[in-house]
């Protein structure tokens, strides 16, 4: 094994924790300030998916997809907020559970109703088709490079927004303090209406960028939303650090399992043997750490406030 | 004289014992099937009940009790239909083909599941609950999607149903009287825990954890073995699941399953003795008829979720029972 | 659409042999029609219900019900196309797993079973059964292709599927056949989206070629992300990720790519110039591998009820196994464990003005079996 | 004088920088009701917080009939004797009045592990417990259930919940608050008959309550101790006056 190759790897399993903290950043703000726990989340990455591939394939630019991405994921969040979500504040996590079980089964099937059955195309845009060369010597896409760099600077900008604006403050006075904002003189249903079309833009967001990568396809959603609970709940829920530093930890996790599990494993056995033993031990990997750390925190990494 | 609630119980419970009677007289045999179905589901989520409705425990990983349940069947099955020994690393367990030992053997490794996953995850509350019930049961899913030697994704098929002492167990009829009679011996346990001074500890802690602590009861141990015995319950659903469907596959141990335990319980009412059972008819109906109506039933499914959750709270037993009373 | 009753449309005057159909015929097709694999199911049922509708025999009747790609709800249907509908002959399921769940206990209870696609080993060999019949192939075959094609052509071969059954016999076939070096063996998890970790193997493996087995959209993700990174070994596989079906979502990348299979629609015989007629004029699409082994699928059926009584099951498998049509992939006849043994081919993605298709290169196999038959001893 | 039921010893707790418990030393003797008395946001509720063991204290000692509790559970301090009622009312409060008492009650009996027995036809734990009730004159409402009781009604509760555990030291937080005039009064009378049961400690806002029950007082002011002793002695000390009565 070269330390070339385990440069690139490192940042396959960093560029896999970013799209995942662009899915964790919502899911975690919109707990954190409405207390809402949101299944759903992986439909709207779907919608901010199929937008952009419709949109570049209709216009035939990957950039006017990707704006139609954040439009159409942060439009359809708040129109699910407005119609749905705002009644479920007040009600317990197990009602919330259900509807927005509800919401994937009506979004996965009406996606499928307006756009078919077949996987739609979408490529990466030609500006980003080239590589970059690594330290080593070897060639790393400039594609996911370019996910890393828009996570970190996503990243940032949460950051920013939360601390230095007025919606930052607002976002902060709800989590510590829902009844306290209403006597701030917050109108709360338009910040909530917000922080959900915020969250939902950020999924789909990550959808469309990784729509590029992968199959833009029904159900996509799914595997990505567990993944980002499991972020969520390892880095504390309601903490946007948390949910980054959870987000990279299973990132970089889940890509070394995958790629050094078998090698691990072929020392006591056969290849194939190892081939499917390490890949079942890496595919179970994560919850295995989420489980030790739990055991250790329970309430995450970073516990936030609730 | 009886409540209003025990009326409808004993409505429900006639109700379904009616099914596949009737069904047997106009000649729709597959309404038994369907029945059977209900029954196991009704099963299924009145273990999770338990937790869910009594503890106000919301765990979203019920699937891996059911899953297990369905493979402790599925394999001991294999092994009693290949004659082969089942070889546990210290010891050699000849495979068995007898419900009665299948049940148990699928509740023992529940029991210790639930025990493992609730030791840590009971620590927790609320949503990490939530979320962490659900990512155990997503280890287990994938743990059984990866494991070559019981069949993997392509799943586990039982070649005859598994036998129960004095029933054909092939005669649809007869399997479905037996799970009915399952179904309702474990609502009759239910009740009783629900009365007895384990109940009232786990009811108490669900309304004030902190009440309970102060009265000298660790909430933590009282849902730990709430956990574990409704670990149990869903396990030996599973195990007649898999008998129902002469097979089993990791499908059992999905997401989708956690949370189709959940929406029986809320469809028909939390927390009420009969909510799963009145939950799962309703379900396994309207899933049947809107499959029939069109290819876009998910769909219509989901917006009558959302309405039952928006719009009729307590589920159908509130509907027909008025608000549960606590003694 | 649920259920679809196909009666005579072409009338009586067109019916195939009308005369030695003593019972009317009525087929249970369970396939998937909602979720993210239907686009599988929708092309095994148009492609079944053309050559039902080419027949125009009101004996035949065919019940369709929507499996949603779940094992469970597959067996509920089963019970109740078996139990309640009465149906003689079940087909259509497209996955593996789903087809465990299914087969074995269907034809135990006395019903054929007729796959279009799924034909996991565990129905091939020792635990065949006289009612069950695979019109598609047995899953190994298009890997043993790859690993054929691949002995004339490299050495040294990076091999990679999902770890799941499927995967595990898809390896397996590839090594029966190929007689190079194999550098890794790499299983990747079921569903995975992101296929970067594997790239970077690929890349630092020193292998002459790529062997992949990954259907759906994780083939549809890997070979995006294979043909962005930059890597230029050359990838071969079987059919299932280059069908007609899944190539528009790869895109250019699929170009050049060499995948085995059983029928393109180059082929040219007369039996696939009407099929690919038929069926481009009525769908308006060009069919993918699925609609052309439910075709024949229910070319079988059809030619089996022609020719004996449904209800005599040994004179309708009897019937069955003469395999008495006029397949798009040319020859085809059953094998003593009722799979086909047919030809098999390389075939190359192609494009054909601006549809992505697959073109036919060379022949692999002749007169292919499997490996499983002779452990067939019902 | 006779070992103190309760001891606590140089007690400290932060919160950030804020200093919510501040070298807090307290003894609670047989016999006695000793009152915790300050203005809002003194510390008062914290400190009750740390003695039934919701909170962790960060160093210090709380000493309950010779041993060390600070590593207990809330439970097992519970169990050990600690009786508690809650500032804001604490009850389950989907179960009747009596079966509140009733959980009491099968605490006391030791085990909470007994799945068949229906507990309403138990007369080991009922008759326990509507004696508790009775205690408190709040049999007439034992089949209500608590959410529906008035809030002195629930204080009522609390104190039969204390009872019925047979606690050997009462930690009662703020039980006056929101009753009206006529409950403070019967309240006042029955927490001086329950002294000689187990001694009190109590937080009270109702200083005619305070005065008129108390054996000693201890005052609290930005989490430390500024006083303690017998109400005159209260009454007249100047720093007192200052800092607490003064606003008063």
């Amino acid at each position: 094994m070269s330390s070339a190759l385990l440069i690139e790897q490192l940042l396959n399993g960093l560029q896999l924790g970013v799209m995942l903290f662009l899915m964790a950043a919502g899911l975690t703000l919109i707990f954190g300030v409405m207390g809402l726990i949101n299944l759903a989340h992986g439909s709207l990455y779907m919608v901010g998916a199929f937008a952009c591939a419709w949109v570049a394939a209709q216009t035939g630019s990957f950039w006017i997809g990707l704006v139609a991405s954040l439009a159409a994921a942060a439009a359809m969040g708040a129109i699910v907020e407005i119609a749905i979500i705002r009644r479920l504040y007040k009600r317990d996590h197990l009602d919330q559970v259900l509807a927005t079980f509800a919401l994937i089964l009506i979004f996965s099937e009406g996606t499928r109703w307006v756009f078919g059955s077949v996987p739609l195309y979408l490529n990466v845009p030609s500006q980003l088709a080239g590589f970059v060369t690594l330290p080593g010597g070897s060639r790393y896409q400039l594609y996911r490079l370019a996910i890393i760099g828009v996570g970190v600077a996503v990243a940032l900008g949460l950051y920013l927004l939360i601390s230095r604006t007025r919606l930052g403050m607002r976002i902060r006075a709800g989590e510590s303090d829902r009844e306290m904002i209403g006597a701030l003189g917050v109108d709360i249903r338009t910040l909530y209406t917000i922080v959900f079309a915020l969250g939902a833009a950020l999924a789909g967001f990550a959808g469309a960028m990784v729509g590029a990568l992968q199959s833009v396809q029904v159900g996509m959603g799914e595997p990505v939303l567990i993944l980002a609970f499991v972020v969520i709940v390892i880095g504390g829920i309601g903490s946007i650090k948390g949910a980054l530093v959870g987000a990279i930890l299973v990132g970089l996790i889940d890509t070394m399992g995958r790629f050094l599990m078998p090698q691990v494993f072929s020392i006591f056995m056969g290849t194939s043997q190892a081939a499917t033993a390490g890949a079942a031990v890496a595919s179970m990997l994560i919850y295995l750490v989420m489980a030790v750390i739990l055991a250790v925190r329970p309430q995450g990494l970073f516990a936030g406030a609730k | 004289m009886m409540s209003r609630e025990t009326i409808v119980n004993i409505g429900l419970a006639l109700i379904l014992l009616a099914i596949p009677f009737i069904a047997m007289q106009v000649g729709s045999p597959f309404y038994v099937t369907l029945a059977t179905r209900m029954a196991i589901l009704a099963l299924a989520a009145v273990g999770l009940n338990l937790v869910l409705g009594l503890g106000g425990l919301v765990s979203f990983g019920h699937a891996a009790f059911f899953g297990v349940g369905g493979y402790a069947a599925g394999i001991l099955a294999s092994h009693a239909f290949s004659m082969q020994p089942l070889d546990l690393g210290f010891a050699s367990v000849a495979g068995t083909n007898s419900m009665l030992a299948i049940w148990l053997v699928a509740m023992l490794a529940a029991g210790l599941l639930a025990l493992f996953i609730g030791a840590i995850s009971l620590r927790t509350s609320g949503v990490y609950f939530i979320m962490i019930t659900l990512a155990f049961a997503q280890m287990t899913y994938y743990f059984a999607i990866s494991w070559p030697a019981y069949g993997g994704e392509d799943g586990l098929s039982i070649f005859v149903r598994n036998q129960f002492p004095g029933i054909n167990t092939m005669v649809p009829l007869s399997f479905f009287l037996l799970c009915y009679g399952v179904l309702m011996s474990v609502l009759v346990l239910f009740a009783l825990i629900a009365r007895s001074r384990f109940g009232t500890a786990l009811q108490a802690a669900r309304q004030n954890d902190v009440r309970v602590a102060s009265v000298g009861i660790a909430p933590f141990r009282i849902r730990l073995a709430a956990f574990v015995i409704s670990g149990m319950i869903t396990a030996l659903a599973g195990a007649l699941y898999a008998d129902l469907n002469r097979f089993v596959s990791p499908s059992m141990l999905s997401w989708h399953m956690s949370g189709e335990f959940i929406v029986l319980i809320i469809l028909g009412g939390v927390a009420r003795l009969f909510g799963p059972v009145a939950g799962a008819m309703m379900f396994v109906m309207v899933e049947y008829l809107l499959g029939g109506m069109t290819d876009r039933w998910q769909f219509f499914l989901g917006l009558a979720l959302l309405a039952v959750v928006l719009f009729a709270r307590g589920g159908l037993i509130g509907f027909l029972a008025g608000k549960a009373r606590h003694g | 659409m649920k259920k679809i009753v196909a009666a005579g449309i072409f009338g009586l005057s067109l019916s195939v042999s009308g005369l030695a159909m003593a019972e009317p015929v009525k087929i249970g097709m369970i396939t998937t029609l909602s979720g993210g694999g239907a686009g599988l199911g929708i092309d095994t049922r148009d492609g079944f219900m053309l050559a039902i509708e080419q027949a125009g025999n009101d004996e035949i009747e065919v019940v369709i019900e929507d499996d949603g790609q779940r094992p469970e709800l597959a067996v509920q249907i089963a019970d109740k196309m078996i139990q309640s509908d009465q149906v003689d002959i079940l087909t259509g399921i497209v996955w593996s797993n789903l087809a465990m769940a299914v087969v074995p206990s269907a034809t135990a209870q006395g019903k054929f079973y007729v796959s279009t696609n799924a034909a996991p080993a565990a129905l091939a060999g020792a635990n065949c059964h006289p009612l069950y019949f695979n019109a598609a192939y047995q899953n190994d075959n298009l890997h043993e292709a790859a690993g054929e094609y691949a002995n004339g052509q490299y050495e040294k071969m990076f091999i990679m599927a999902p770890n799941y059954p499927a995967g595990q016999d898809s390896l397996a076939g590839f090594k029966r056949y190929f007689e190079g070096e194999v550098t890794n063996e790499v299983y990747t998890q079921l569903g995975q989206t992101d296929y970067a970790a594997e790239i970077a193997q690929i890349r630092d493996s020193g292998a002459d070629a790529v062997f992949m087995f990954l259907p759906g959209g994780m083939g549809i993700a890997f070979m995006k992300q294979y043909a962005q990174s930059g890597v230029d070994i050359p990838v071969t596989g079987p059919g299932f990720s280059f069908s007609q079906d899944v190539l528009p979502a790869i895109g250019d990348a699929a170009l050049g790519v060499m995948n085995s299979g059983q029928w393109a629609p180059d082929f040219d015989n007369e039996a696939s110039k009407s099929f690919l007629a038929a069926f481009q004029e009525k769908y308006d699409r060009l069919p993918s591998i699925y609609a052309v082994q439910a075709y024949d699928a229910a070319q079988l059926i059809l030619s089996a009820a022609s020719k004996a009584d449904v209800k005599d099951a040994d004179a309708f498998a009897a019937a069955m196994m003469e395999a008495d049509i006029e397949s798009p992939r040319g020859k085809f006849s059953f094998n003593t464990n009722r799979h086909p043994i047919q030809d098999i081919f390389m075939m190359e993605v192609v494009k054909d003005g601006d549809v992505l298709t697959n073109r036919t290169v060379e022949t692999v196999f002749t007169d292919h079996g499997d490996a499983y038959a002779e452990q067939c001893t019902q | 004088m006779a070992e103190p039921v309760l001891s606590i010893r140089n007690l400290c707790k932060s919160f950030g920088a804020l200093k919510a418990t501040e070298d807090v030393s307290i003894d609670l003797y047989p016999g006695e009701i000793h009152a915790l008395i300050g203005p809002n946001g003194a510390g008062k509720s914290t400190l009750i917080h740390q003695i039934a063991g919701t909170l962790k204290a960060d160093s210090g000692e709380i000493v309950f009939l010779g041993d060390r509790l600070n590593d207990l559970s809330v439970a097992e301090r519970a169990r050990r004797g600690l009786g508690r009622s809650f500032q804001v009312s604490s009850l389950a409060t989907e179960f009747s009045a009596l079966r509140n008492v009733m959980l009491a009650v099968q605490s006391v009996q030791g085990s909470s592990f007994r799945f068949f027995r229906p507990v309403t036809s138990d007369a080991s734990l009922t008759e326990p417990a509507r004696a508790a009730l009775a205690r408190v004159g709040l049999e007439d409402r034992a089949n209500v259930p608590a959410a529906e009781l008035s809030h002195g009604e629930r204080r009522q509760l609390e104190i039969a919940i204390a009872l019925a555990l047979g606690s050997k030291a009462f930690l009662l937080d703020e039980p006056m608050a929101g009753m009206g005039p006529e409950g403070s009064k019967a309240l006042t009378g029955f927490l001086s008959e329950l002294r000689r049961q187990a001694p009190i400690l109590l937080i009270e806002h109702d200083m005619d309550a305070v005065f008129a029950l108390a054996d000693r007082i201890s005052v609290l002011v930005y989490g430390r101790v500024i006083a303690t002793g017998t109400v005159d002695e209260i009454r007249t000390n100047p720093e007192v006056r200052r800092a607490y009565l003064g606003d008063e």
